[in-house]
């Protein structure tokens, strides 16, 4: 498996074909003596806004703690709950119930619901 | 090889921006002929009932308002700033007959446009023809 | 059946869709300044666009992935950002710009300022995106455009001399107004090869869940639609060459134009040209907030579509939402629409090769698009857009800034 | 025995020295084999032509590549696993030198025969 081109950026779907982020981290463990070994998937602006550049980061995580969902944290998932890698990276969790959707639900709460039709 | 494509570029810029108060003049002076048929066909339009009122009268404000930003701050020609009080006059007097429904009231300031226009084209031409 | 229904449909939708303020207001320019002399670009555009349009249908059918997501999985994000900023850029101004259309249409038939339009028409396009689904925006719409056809009728009608239209088939550098000339050319080739709609027929085409046999749909409706699109395109600058040119008018804003169609027509042609103009920019601002969205979904991976309730994709009907009002503010201030429509286009051919040279890349990965790989002709077609539009944007936009 | 942990996505573009401070390439691919429940990096893809593998696009990259003569400016190398330290990530650096890795480039002309 190609790690870089079959699975980074790629989308996350939950078990219920939910779309949650895209892979915008991977994290391996390195272990002496032994191979690396794939630990966890990350996602969230945070990981993502590390690639772009570290200040980026900062920015990010300092105007996503002062504004909605006020979640900051990438979200891990340990690479044991993958299901399935092709078209989608395909997870064994439910979206509904992980913090990745904190500012989907705090729009849909606080937003969207308030406006005529949206609830 | 980069340089001498910035050199190259920087002096196509030079050549074509209207640097001088004479491409200004042609410039300002394309600009109003370019109005000045426009009011014309709008005046006709609107005398063969084919544009609405509404919009005759606020195109025909429009164009005056246009003329006059652009030939704001002109110098060169003595006989032009005459040239473009009598345009703005004929171009009062359609505005006054289209805000009045007068079909009839236009006749006149339309022909009187139409030799404006040709004045304009003459004046246009002779600045061209200068180097 | 169920095809060509499909294939008709497709067709339909391209041409109300794929018209758009830009179209409309470059051929204008186009035909009124230099009568003929620019028809070659609305062709060469539009050989361009049908095989980018294809392409980007072709990725969606056979890999399942939007252009946006694609481009993000591929080229990875350090790579996407470029284009997905520059593409939301251009997409505020190019909405404010379709908003100002239905406003100047608007006013054309009312006498009400194109700026008291700008909130309602903005709320008018923000309810069908909150309410309707993605079928009914774009056949609703769509069926609607057919009225832009007023052009290529008065085309007929005005009867010009074929010998003058099929010299304005061969590219010319004219002597005057050199800068002007290779700006206006600039500015129809960005609104003929618009980059959001390669984003968005691709997240159409994977919210229409289309797979292999979809593909000679795609090549159809990519084709005819968008080669109708283009005839329109054509019309417009026709027409506007023969009424507009003799008399000396130079299009410089929206009231000149409205006046093409009462020669052929009379009074009933100044309405077409309102309700043309109104239809079409009302359409291509609904695809412009939607494709807004779009990218933005797909590039942080957040649910999206149009189908969708919008309390099912949240972040996704909050950024349309908000980008529809926003955009419509560049119109409350009062800048000239005709002005905004021209500069965005020509921005838009400036940021066209961040977005098509990923294509070179996505269409020739068989891991991706399998057995439908780019061949030759499309790869040439696609690497001389970025070149062509590259050269041209570079050369014309310094050249129209310093000129005035 | 002590784990660290380190995220892939950083990695990548990172230029690579070997042990006689040799420049190697930048890593481009990263691959990985399972290892009974686990997934496991067996090796690292640096260079231009690493990116040609990343992309997939044979046709057109390994052509454009040819044309340009990049082939032979600059080469493509597979690290295996056990060869890079990691210690400082900012800065991968090769345990043996660059005479001991197996060439992208090679691997290429072969899978396009």
């Amino acid at each position: 498996m190609d790690v870089i081109r079959d699975v980074l950026d790629n989308q996350i779907v939950d078990r219920n074909q939910r779309k949650m982020g895209k892979v915008d981290g991977i994290v391996v463990e390195l272990l002496e003596g032994q191979p690396p070994r794939l630990a966890y998937l990350e996602t969230g602006v945070t990981t993502l806004a590390h690639r772009v550049h570290p200040r980026c980061a900062r920015w990010v995580a300092a105007i996503a703690s002062k504004w909605g969902a006020k979640h900051t944290e990438p979200f891990r998932i340990a690479w044991s709950k993958v299901r399935n890698i092709g078209i989608d990276v395909e997870v064994d969790l439910d979206a509904e119930q992980t913090p990745t959707l904190a500012y989907e639900v705090w729009l849909r709460e606080y937003v969207i619901k308030h406006i005529p039709g949206g609830s | 090889m980069k340089k001498a494509l910035l050199a190259s570029l920087l002096l196509v810029l030079a050549g074509c921006s209207p640097s001088s108060s004479h491409d200004k003049l042609v410039k300002t002076l394309k600009t109003v002929q370019s109005w000045t048929a426009t009011a014309r066909m709008v005046g006709e339009t609107w005398q063969q009932g084919s544009i609405p009122d509404l919009y005759a009268q606020q195109t025909l404000e429009k164009i005056q308002q246009e003329i006059a930003k652009e030939t704001k701050d002109l110098t060169g020609s003595p006989a032009l700033p005459r040239q473009i009080y009598q345009l703005q006059q004929t171009l009062q007097q359609m505005t006054a007959a289209v805000k009045q429904h007068r079909k009839a009231e236009i006749a006149t300031p339309l022909v009187q446009l139409a030799t404006e226009q040709q004045q304009l084209e003459t004046l246009l031409k002779a600045q061209g023809d200068r180097p | 059946m169920n095809k060509i229904r499909e294939i008709a449909l497709g067709i339909v939708t391209s041409i109300g869709g794929f018209l758009d303020v830009g179209a409309i207001a470059t051929a204008a320019e186009a035909g009124s300044s230099f009568e003929f002399q620019l028809i070659w670009t609305i062709v060469l555009g539009t050989i361009c666009v049908i095989a980018l349009v294809e392409m980007s249908g072709r990725l969606a059918a056979v890999s399942k992935h939007t252009l946006a997501d694609a481009v993000r999985e591929r080229l990875g994000f350090n790579f996407f950002i470029f284009p997905l900023i520059a593409e939301v850029i251009v997409d505020f101004l190019v909405l404010g710009a379709e908003i100002g259309g239905v406003c100047i249409a608007l006013q054309l038939v009312t006498g009400i300022s194109f700026q008291w339009w700008a909130l309602p028409v903005a709320f008018a396009i923000w309810l069908l995106l909150w309410k309707g689904n993605f079928s009914l925006i774009e056949n609703g719409i769509s069926f609607l455009g057919l009225i832009t056809l007023a052009f290529v009728v008065a085309t007929f009608k005005l009867r010009p001399a074929l010998p003058a239209v099929a010299e304005g088939l061969l590219p010319t550098v004219p002597q005057q107004d050199t800068a002007h000339y290779l700006f206006i050319a600039v500015s129809i080739l960005g609104a003929l090869i618009s980059p959001y709609l390669f984003y968005f027929y691709s997240s159409g085409a994977v919210e229409d869940k289309w797979d292999k046999s979809h593909l000679g749909v795609n090549r159809a409706v990519a084709g005819l639609g968008m080669g109708f699109g283009s005839v329109v395109s054509l019309g417009v600058l026709i027409v506007a060459a023969q009424v507009l040119h003799p008399r000396g008018i130079h299009v410089d804003s929206y009231e000149q134009a409205a006046l093409m169609l009462t020669q052929p027509f009379g009074y009933w042609g100044f309405v077409l040209f309102a309700a043309s103009l109104g239809i079409a920019c009302f359409g291509a601002a609904l695809e412009v907030s939607l494709d807004t969205a779009y990218i933005l979904a797909q590039a942080f991976g957040w649910n999206w579509g149009e189908s969708l309730h919008p309390k099912e994709a949240a972040r996704f009907s909050f950024v349309y939402t908000v980008f529809v009002f926003l955009a419509s503010l560049l119109m409350v201030v009062g800048i000239d629409p005709l002005q905004l429509t021209l500069f965005s286009m020509a921005l838009t051919a400036v940021i066209l090769p961040l977005t098509i040279i990923p294509f070179l890349v996505l269409m020739n990965d068989r891991s991706y698009v399998g057995d439908h790989c780019n061949g030759w002709i499309s790869n040439s077609i696609t690497i001389f857009t970025i070149v062509l539009t590259f050269v041209l944007a570079i050369v014309a936009i310094p050249l129209e800034v310093l000129g005035g | 025995m002590a784990s660290r942990e380190l995220h892939l996505e950083l990695l990548l573009g990172k230029c690579v020295f070997d042990s006689t401070g040799n420049r190697v390439g930048r890593i481009e691919e990263v691959r990985a084999q399972q290892q009974g429940d686990d997934w496991v990096i067996v090796e690292y893809l640096v260079g231009i032509p690493a990116i040609v593998e990343r992309l997939s696009a044979w046709n057109l990259g390994a052509g454009l590549l040819h044309l340009m003569g990049a082939r032979n400016l600059h080469k493509g190398y597979r690290i295996p696993w056990e060869q890079l330290d990691l210690l400082d990530p900012e800065h991968p650096r090769l345990i043996c030198t660059i005479d001991a890795l197996k060439e992208i480039s090679q691997q290429l002309e072969r899978d396009a025969n």
